[in-house]
């Protein structure tokens, strides 16, 4: 029952503020929070029917025979869940002052709520249908909430943009549905794992990871389909930390965790998912050194550690892939919210160039951030470090040395991009009141660089950036997640018996133990973890050293402004432009599709086949004349008419029976 | 008496609203709006009435004014007068009486259609459903639209009349829709011409791809109200033809046309997707994006599984509900902004927030989003098709999906969204009567898209009716479970 | 070979005659009392149309009375039964209805003249409809056509005399052909009785007279390519000969047709002998509704959409099957009262019941004369086949037979005619519910509220008829 | 024998000049001389109160109607003028079509020779009370057997006397009341249609 | 009779046909009645001829009423002709033709 109420509080609250939104004003947020804090406090109430053998079940509704839906929570669930609506709870308590006096403050809470209880029903859902409705509605949620200032066109653009693709992964995932019922009927997650080996060829278990896959790789942000990810960053900050970092651009993890024995049984399905990951997670490290939004840099990062993620459970290490997608939702939430008090300081400012010196002035953001910063990159002890080196090390585990190899260099690349971030809002001196183009920002509009004029212009003593502190609403989430950044890691220490491996002990099948014809293969690693990390941390420390060295020694300001303005003129097209995914989308699918459908309203529709009717039509109407003609009116000619047609039955007459009677 | 009174009060009360004076029109549209509640409780009470029967012709062949429920038509019974009483309730101008008036007698003429078990009564009905609707284009400012939807519409009527008079001079009776164990021997070669003759008029009325193009000038050039019902009951007309009149006596006959109507069905899938991807105008938009669900549906109905009709009947139920909200919402910002061309309206969402609800609302079932009525019946119909073994049909469907959500959201955001365009009339939000009309059809299609159950189990008599041979019909053997998943609870 | 002394006719002969008798005795008692009304207008009309409606309405009782009896009278010149009591029934209605909207046409002391001449002609048609020897068909057909003749010109309007002259040239050139096909066949046979044909041998005479003879009935039937006369006479006719024109001369031509193509035919070869005529129909319904498209004149316009609706009703012969001739005569009922309705509708839009009335009179009538206009629109409904009329019902009862007695090439033209038609129909109806200025039109009403009686009968029997579709039963057989 | 062939030749050569003839009187000539040839017919083929009827109906009676018409025609202040009846083009289809169709009907007549009872013709001379042809055996058949069509040319003709009063009396009595007052004033109207005429 | 009926029916038919030729081609109204007379003589000729080839009077009295019926007839075309064209100058059908299309 509890469970229930843990998945509806969310919808409860969706429901009310936005009914109610206007008449609740300032207390929308507070009640929003509220709820999700209830929801979390229940979910956390229920951990130990979660943690039991089967965990908790409870029905819900039921189409027809075979597709009856219900709720489970399994320890698998429950991370997600305690991490949906614990960090959740915080951000939206965040949101109170990030959001304060926006002129929807009551809707902004309302599609928060809804995008809680979207996700959760992603996550509790028994069966791939109620999967694919959770999977749908987060995707409408992070439409809505990027879509959130639904004034700005390219707030809309982009939102329209994340929903379509995120709509290609909901059908590549209705196609593993079909592949699925068709064999076996049944939709529940217990009778899809029951069946599987007996079900299913592999062709067809590869078939339905790669359907699965596809849809991961949309919502998960990974090549090819990562495009929105960074536009997605229209929406408010508070935004992009739940969603776009912590919890929902996750759930590709989740997915292929939780269908962990499909992929266990289909090891091109393994190879497939952990090329990709590894590959999304090496090209979002390299586009994360060329951005300078500050926003766009964390987004980046976000897909690259998601690369990881990804590559973690694809490869096998589920276990692994989902500890970094722990540890990675607090410190990704916490560097993004660390940036929003940094934008909301510098009242929508995200470009770092036009930041840089606010270690002083804002001590402590200049806190969160380093700390996040120092977790990502794998810092010793801190919470990425335990985690990003379990999903290297589980890759050459199982036996992927090349993706091994590819991990490690993007941690090294992860280290100089996020020190880089860091250097450059943080260290040298304010760079708010230059002009963007001596910063080589052709358009400001574009570079994230919004209201200028607000920045600039608005405020006479350019010198003196102006900050406003952030209120205790802001800053105490952040706080608040400072704690699991540093501590979270040690949850995975001691190898084989650590705390984790105990949660998901014989949860998930060890990979090396079982393949597709169940034969036990076993990959006898090269060098023990503790090399492996040694390597990962020789790395990291190259990337920071290089970060520092480029921006970290602090030159005088004009040298900064004369090299990021170079930087910014020198960098290469293929990187400014994201590899050209997006011209290529345009190019090949979405300009062919608008022209294919206004050739056929302009020509097809009215020229192809009305043309045709109207030729039937236009001819009946000339043969009507045809025969007014021959009414001349003259009594002669109609009795000619009469006798020609005489002449003709006569004709028939004479002809057909005098040939008879020959 | 019930079905009867279904068929005939509206027709009668739409008639007598003639006798209200042209100006009050605001009492016709109270009373037709009453009316439509009524067949819907009426509908509702009792979902089992017993059938009204009274013979008409003994010869050339036994035919009777024969009323009652079936599976599938007792849902789109309730839909209609769900669809007739937003519509009602959203009539103005100066026409309103007129528009009523025929609006009543269309809801009467569509209840006898679907509750037609006589063939020769279904064709009647079906040929008086043309009036009311020619009769409210013609007084449109320009005809083009009212002769377009006349010439393809009676066409597709004469055509059903044909096939009518063969099927009973070789039947020797056309009462027999929805009775099962009647063996209706038909030769092969009348067999062909009479399902010619049948698919004709269903697929002109649907319509289907090379058929469609009466569709978007009407829909565009009907009012609102109108052209809701229009849209989400009459067309389904031609879908309930195949499903209850042609599947169950012809089957052979539609074994051997389904490749075509596949073609068909997949043709107009994309290209009315395409073409609403493109169209400029609301309304049209509105209307090719039907042309490509209904062309889903077509797929479903041939596709000869039983469980991708019960997820068609859940769609056309779905369809309905939506295409009706989606229309008259866009009626009422037509209304207020005396333009439905998309390069002209924008930032309506900011003074509307009710009226961008209800649009965005309509618009997410509509592109099939999951816990929406669009979504159960895609996924099941989709799943029986790729059941029955037609792997590619399915694939082309899912594109078309893709493409839904994105010319749905195009719709959306280009009326509501963006900066508001500032020379556009001073804008108010909804009215209350305007909320009123849509909102049973908004909880209809989120109930249906949460449980569709119920819906699920009655269609399935249809379906089993629908393909008494499914083997003719489907590609792949039928899989076992076929008989479990249908078996209804 | 007769004897030099034939059967001399009983009683019971004329007993068999009386209905088309007493339609033709009327008259000389309605001359009569015209003589005591001279100078006073009204009462004048009133008297001489009381009269004659009265004698109708006696002549069509006792048809009902003899309905179920079947006699041969005048050996076999006049068989009187079902068939013929149908067709008298028809004719009788139609005049009657005639009679309602000519009450205010013509001058008054031509009223009874023309009431007088409209009876005989009835009459005739009526001969018609129970002749079975070819003097009986030649002579009805002439006593009918003759009275029309001069009717045509009973119109002060110079199209009147024009419309007259033409049909008089015309028609007189058709009975010509009718005529000496009837020799032929004479010659053929041996006989002028039908009964008599139906047992001949073949022979290229007979088929020749039976193709000439034809030829006159599908004048009169104004089938394509014999039509041509008509639009021209109905537009320049007086109105309610009009009307009594497109559905009396049909009625009786009819009847002869049915009797020539079921009775009247060595079995044998009646396909070959008929095969002509299908395709007659098929042109009519084709060329008949594809001329009405560019017509603006409405008796005009009924005069082609008449040439049409004939096309139907003989589609309905082909294959000669009972229920064929059953359903063609429910149809040319149900065409009688559409189209008559129509009429009516066309007289209370002349101030004096009898004026050309163009299609742009009819601009915006249904927000003028909401009543007329929805009349209108109900006839219009029935003509183009839709349902509920008998229109509708009529045509599908049609097209079975025709299927099933495989002709069903027919049926699909018949199809393809109706598609043509609606655009016909529903111009007019369009036309009518247009928003206009009133001020542009020239809104002329009736004098006489009779014709609005004639409308509401029409109405009703065209909507009770769609939904309980009466056929005769005992229309077989048709000679002895 | 050569009778036949005579009068053959005399009714087409009359039917043709009828037929082609500039003034309608000549026409009627031509009809009179075919009317009696075609009596004479008549004669050959044992008709005899038929030749009688022809010669009194048509040539008495129709005949002299039709002068008379041309007469009425021509008289008044108007002269009679036919119209200028140029050779039609629509002659030489008119040709073709009469000559199909007399090659059909011939043909037909020809391919089936009627069984000809001369004994039971010829026996009893002409003239005979009770001959074939003769008046007391077509009255015998007339008003027995075939009694009524000769009841409805009674008809036939009321009809033409009544229909021809409406038509010709169409300025009725009503006109000549109208005409009354004008009466002094006579030569008025003659002016009037003059300068008409010579306009 | 030596003259077989086929000359008789011939004969007639030659007759019709010069009576459908003068409807067709002459202009003036009063011609065109006089070759309607002829069809109608043609008719008789031939109905005349079978009744003596079938020696059965009714021919006869068909031909007697074709007779009647044509004097009526012809009362009532003149009639109608003298109303038509007593007011115009040219006695030509062709002058009548208002009414068409």
């Amino acid at each position: 029952m509890l469970l229930y109420l843990v998945w509806l509080l969310p919808l409860f609250g969706a429901v009310l503020l936005w009914a109610l939104g206007p008449q609740l004003k300032s207390w929308a947020g507070p009640i929003g929070s509220a709820l999700i804090g209830v929801s979390f406090a229940a979910t956390a109430v229920l951990w130990n029917g979660a943690t039991a053998p089967h965990g908790l079940h409870v029905p819900l509704v039921s189409w027809l025979a075979g597709w009856d839906f219900g709720l489970q929570l399994d320890r698998l669930s429950l991370i997600w869940s305690l991490i949906i609506t614990g960090v959740g709870f915080l951000i939206h308590v965040y949101s109170i002052g990030y959001m304060d006096g926006d002129r929807a403050f009551a809707r902004f809470f309302a599609y928060m709520n809804f995008f809680v209880f979207a996700m959760l029903t992603l996550v509790l859902s028994d069966n791939v249908v109620g999967l694919l409705v959770g999977w749908g509605l987060v995707g409408l949620a992070s439409y809505f909430l990027i879509g959130f200032w639904f004034y700005k066109p390219t707030a809309v653009s982009a939102a329209r943009k994340a929903f379509v693709m995120n709509v290609v992964g909901d059908v590549a995932i209705m196609f593993s549905i079909f592949l699925i019922v068709s064999k076996i009927g049944l939709t529940s997650y217990d009778a899809i794992f029951s069946q599987l080996g007996r079900s299913f060829s592999s062709h067809e278990l590869f078939l339905i990871a790669l359907g699965l896959f596809i849809g991961c790789a949309a919502k998960s942000a990974q090549i090819p389909l990562h495009t929105w990810l960074p536009d997605a960053m229209e929406g408010p900050t508070p935004v992009s930390a739940l969603i776009h970092a912590a919890t929902m651009v996750t759930a590709g993890v989740y997915l292929i965790a939780r269908f962990a024995p499909l992929w266990s049984s289909s090891p091109d399905a393994q190879e497939l998912t952990g090329a990709i990951g590894a590959l999304t997670a090496l090209a979002g490290a390299i586009l994360g050194c060329a951005q300078w939004d500050i926003k766009r840099i964390l987004a980046y990062s976000t897909m690259s550690q998601i690369g990881y993620m990804i590559m973690g459970v694809g490869v096998g290490a589920y276990d692994a892939g989902v500890f970094h997608f722990l540890t990675h939702a607090f410190f990704k939430a916490q560097l993004f919210l660390g940036a929003g008090i940094i934008i909301h300081a510098l009242a929508n400012e995200q470009d770092v160039r036009r930041m840089g010196g606010l270690r002083k002035t804002m001590p402590f953001a200049f806190v969160a951030m380093a700390t996040g910063v120092l977790a990502i990159s794998g810092f010793p002890g801190l919470s990425g470090f335990f985690s990003k080196d379990a999903v290297i090390y589980g890759a050459l585990e199982t036996g992927h040395p090349w993706l091994y190899a590819v991990g490690v260099i993007t941690a090294g690349i992860t280290a100089y991009y996020m020190f880089r971030l860091l250097f450059v809002t943080f260290f040298g001196a304010y760079r708010g009141a230059v002009d963007p183009s001596d910063l080589g920002i052709r358009h400001p509009e574009l570079a994230g660089t919004a209201e200028l004029a607000a920045s600039s212009g608005a405020h006479p003593e350019e010198e003196e950036p102006h900050h406003h502190a952030p209120s205790w609403l802001m800053s105490a989430p952040v706080a608040l997640l400072i704690v699991p950044t540093i501590a979270i890691g040690w949850l995975d220490f001691g190898g084989g018996d650590s705390r984790w491996q105990q949660f998901f002990g014989g949860f998930f099948p060890r990979a090396h133990e079982l393949t597709a014809n169940g034969a036990v293969v076993t990959h006898a690693a090269p060098f023990s973890e503790v090399v492996s990390t040694a390597i990962v941390f020789a790395l990291v420390v190259i990337g920071f050293a290089v970060a520092y060295v480029r921006y970290g020694a602090t030159p005088a300001p004009r040298e900064a402004i004369a090299r990021l303005r170079t930087e910014t003129v020198r960098m290469p097209g293929v990187l400014a432009n994201a590899y050209y995914f997006d011209a290529a989308y345009e190019a090949l699918l979405v300009r062919p599709a608008y022209a294919l459908g206004r050739w056929f309203i302009r020509v097809v529709d009215p020229h192809g086949i009305d043309a045709g009717v109207r030729e039937v039509a236009i001819s009946a109407q000339w043969l009507g004349h045809l025969f007014r003609s021959f009414q001349t009116g003259l009594v002669r000619a109609y009795a000619l008419t009469i006798a020609v047609g005489v002449v003709c039955f006569v004709a028939y007459y004479a002809l057909a029976f005098t040939g008879g009677a020959r | 008496m019930t079905v009867t009174a279904l068929v005939l009060g509206p027709i009668l009360i739409g008639l007598a609203l003639y006798a209200i004076p042209r100006e009050r029109g605001g009492v016709a549209r109270i009373v037709a709006a009453v009316v439509a509640a009524l067949t819907f409780a009426l509908a509702a009470a009792d979902p089992n009435a017993a059938d009204a029967s009274r013979h008409w012709l003994a010869r050339p062949f036994d035919a009777s004014f024969h009323l009652g429920f079936g599976p599938v038509s007792y849902w789109i019974v309730l839909l209609l007068a769900l669809a007739t009483f937003g519509g009602a309730l959203a009539l103005s101008g100066p026409r309103a009486r007129d528009v009523a008036a025929q609006l009543l007698v269309l809801q009467g003429a569509m209840n006898g259609v679907f509750l037609a078990k006589d063939m020769l009564l279904f064709a009647l009905f079906w040929d008086l459903m043309l009036i009311p609707v020619f009769l409210v284009l013609i007084q449109t400012p320009h005809a083009r639209a009212a002769w377009k939807y006349l010439l393809y519409n009676l066409c597709g009527g004469l055509a059903l009349l044909l096939a009518t008079a063969a099927f009973g001079a070789v039947a020797g009776t056309t009462d027999v829709i929805g009775r099962t164990g009647l063996h209706v021997m038909i030769g092969d070669l009348w067999g062909t011409w009479i399902f010619a003759g049948f698919a004709f008029a269903f697929l002109v009325k649907t319509p289907v791809f090379p058929f469609h193009t009466w569709m978007p000038d009407t829909y565009a050039d009907l009012p609102p109200p109108v052209v809701a019902v229009v849209s989400s009951v009459q067309s389904k007309a031609g879908l309930y033809g195949f499903l209850a009149v042609v599947l169950p006596f012809l089957g052979p006959e539609a074994a051997r046309a389904q490749t075509l109507m596949f073609v068909l069905g997949m043709i107009a899938l994309i290209y009315g997707a395409l073409a609403s991807l493109a169209e400029r105008d609301a309304k049209r938009v509105v209307a090719y994006s039907s042309l490509s669900h209904l062309g889903l549906i077509l797929l479903a109905v041939f596709s000869g599984s039983v469980l991708a009709i019960q997820g068609a009947v859940v769609y056309m139920v779905a369809h309905g509900l939506f295409s009706a909200v989606l229309f008259l919402v866009l009626g009422a910002v037509e209304q207020r902004e005396e333009t439905r061309d998309l390069t002209r309206l924008g930032g309506l969402g900011a003074r509307n927030p009710k009226l961008a609800g209800a649009l965005m609302l309509a618009a997410l079932a509509a592109l099939g989003l999951p816990g929406l009525a669009g979504f159960s019946g895609e996924i099941l119909i989709l799943t029986g098709v790729f059941r029955a073994g037609f792997v590619w049909p399915a694939i082309v469907a899912l594109v078309a999906i893709v493409l839904a959500s994105a010319y749905m959201l195009r719709l959306f955001q280009t009326v509501m969204n963006g900066p508001e365009v500032p020379d556009l009339p001073e804008r108010r939000d909804m009215t209350w009567t305007e909320a009123l009309a849509v909102a049973p059809l908004i909880a209809g299609f989120v109930v249906l898209g949460v449980a569709p159950g119920r819906v699920v189990d009655v269609a399935a008599g249809a379906a089993h009716a629908a393909v008494p041979n499914a083997a003719a019909f489907s590609r792949a053997p039928v899989a076992p479970e076929d008989s479990r998943v249908v078996g209804s609870r | 070979m007769s004897s030099a002394l034939g059967s001399y006719p009983v009683a019971a002969d004329y007993a068999a005659l009386l209905p088309a008798f007493v339609v033709a005795i009327v008259p000389l008692a309605l001359l009569f009392a015209d003589l005591f009304f001279r100078g006073q207008g009204a009462l004048r009309r009133g008297v001489a149309v009381g009269i004659a409606i009265a004698g109708l309405v006696a002549a069509g009782v006792i048809a009902a009375e003899q309905y179920p009896h079947d006699y041969a009278a005048f050996g076999g010149a006049f068989i009187q039964g079902g068939f013929s009591i149908v067709f008298s029934e028809i004719v009788i209605v139609a005049t009657i209805a005639t009679l309602m909207l000519s009450v205010g046409v013509g001058r008054d002391d031509q009223v009874a003249g023309t009431t007088s001449l409209l009876l005989w002609s009835a009459s005739g048609a009526m001969l018609m409809s129970g002749a079975a020897n070819l003097m009986a068909v030649f002579l009805g057909l002439e006593l009918l056509s003759l009275a029309l003749y001069c009717l045509c010109a009973m119109s002060p309007r110079r199209t009147a005399r024009e419309s007259a002259l033409k049909y008089l040239i015309l028609s007189s050139m058709a009975s010509g052909f009718l005529l000496y096909g009837s020799a032929l066949l004479f010659g053929a046979t041996g006989s002028v009785a039908f009964a008599a044909l139906a047992h001949a041998t073949v022979t290229p005479l007979l088929a020749l007279g039976a193709g000439l003879f034809l030829v006159g009935l599908a004048f009169k039937l104004s089938l394509v390519p014999f039509h041509a006369w008509t639009p021209d006479v109905y537009e320049g006719a007086p109105l309610p000969v009009t009307a009594f024109m497109s559905i009396a001369t049909k009625a009786g031509t009819l009847a002869v047709l049915a009797r020539f193509a079921y009775a009247a035919l060595p079995p044998g070869h009646a396909t070959a002998i008929l095969a002509p005529l299908w395709l007659l129909a098929a042109l009519s319904m084709l060329v008949g509704n594809l001329a009405a498209l560019s017509q603006t004149d409405m008796k005009r316009l009924l005069a082609y959409s008449g040439i049409a609706q004939v096309g139907y009703i003989v589609t309905a012969f082909a294959g000669q099957t009972p229920a064929g001739l059953r359903y063609a005569i429910l149809y040319l009922a149900g065409y009688m009262f559409m189209n008559l309705g129509a009429f009516a509708v066309v007289a209370l839009m002349a101030r004096d019941g009898d004026a050309v009335v163009g299609l742009p009179r009819f601009a915006g009538l249904a927000y003028r004369r909401p009543w007329l206009a929805a009349a209108m629109t109900f006839f219009l409904i029935g003509l183009a086949g839709l349902p509920p009329t008998i229109g509708f019902t009529g045509k599908i009862l049609i097209l079975t037979t025709t299927v099933s007695a495989s002709y069903a090439w027919l049926a699909g033209i018949l199809i393809a005619g109706t598609a043509i038609s609606a655009y016909v129909y529903f111009k007019i109806v369009r036309v009518m519910f247009a928003q206009v200025d009133p001020a542009h039109v020239r809104d002329e009403r009736s004098r006489n509220a009779l014709p609005w009686v004639a409308v509401a009968v029409c109405a009703f029997a065209t909507f009770v008829l769609g939904l309980v579709p009466l056929t005769p039963s005992n229309v077989l057989p048709l000679v002895k | 024998m050569i009778a036949f062939w005579i009068m053959a030749l005399l009714m087409i050569a009359s039917a043709v000049f009828t037929v082609t003839a500039r003034q309608p009187v000549h026409s009627v000539v031509g009809l009179l001389v075919n009317f009696i040839a075609l009596a004479a017919m008549y004669l050959t083929l044992q008709a005899e109160f038929l030749a009688v009827m022809q010669i009194v109906v048509y040539s008495g009676a129709i005949l002299i109607l039709f002068v008379f018409v041309i007469a009425l025609l021509s008289s008044g202040t108007k002269p009679f003028v036919v119209g200028p009846d140029r050779a039609p083009r629509i002659l030489i289809p008119a040709v073709v079509a009469a000559v199909l169709t007399l090659a059909g009907i011939t043909v037909a007549a020809l391919r089936t020779p009627v069984t000809v009872m001369q004994t039971t013709a010829t026996n009893g001379t002409t003239g005979d009370a009770n001959a074939f042809g003769s008046v007391a055996n077509f009255g015998a058949a007339l008003f027995t057997t075939h009694l009524l069509p000769f009841e409805i040319t009674a008809f036939i003709l009321m009809v033409a006397v009544i229909g021809v009063v409406l038509i010709a009396g169409d300025e009725g009595p009503a006109g000549i009341v109208r005409r009354k007052p004008k009466r002094n004033v006579q030569r008025e109207p003659i002016l009037r249609r003059d300068d008409k005429v010579a306009r | 009779m030596s003259v077989a009926p086929e000359n008789y029916v011939a004969l007639s038919a030659v007759l019709f046909f010069i009576g459908v030729v003068g409807v067709i081609a002459r202009r003036n109204p009063l011609i065109m009645l006089m070759s309607i007379e002829l069809l109608f003589n043609a008719s008789n000729l031939a109905l005349v001829t079978y009744a003596r080839a079938w020696v059965d009077n009714v021919g006869h009295i068909f031909a007697f009423l074709v007779i009647t019926v044509a004097a009526a007839e012809a009362a009532i075309a003149l009639a109608i002709v003298v109303v038509t064209f007593r007011s115009r100058r040219f006695v030509d059908v062709d002058e009548v033709s208002a009414l068409k299309g």
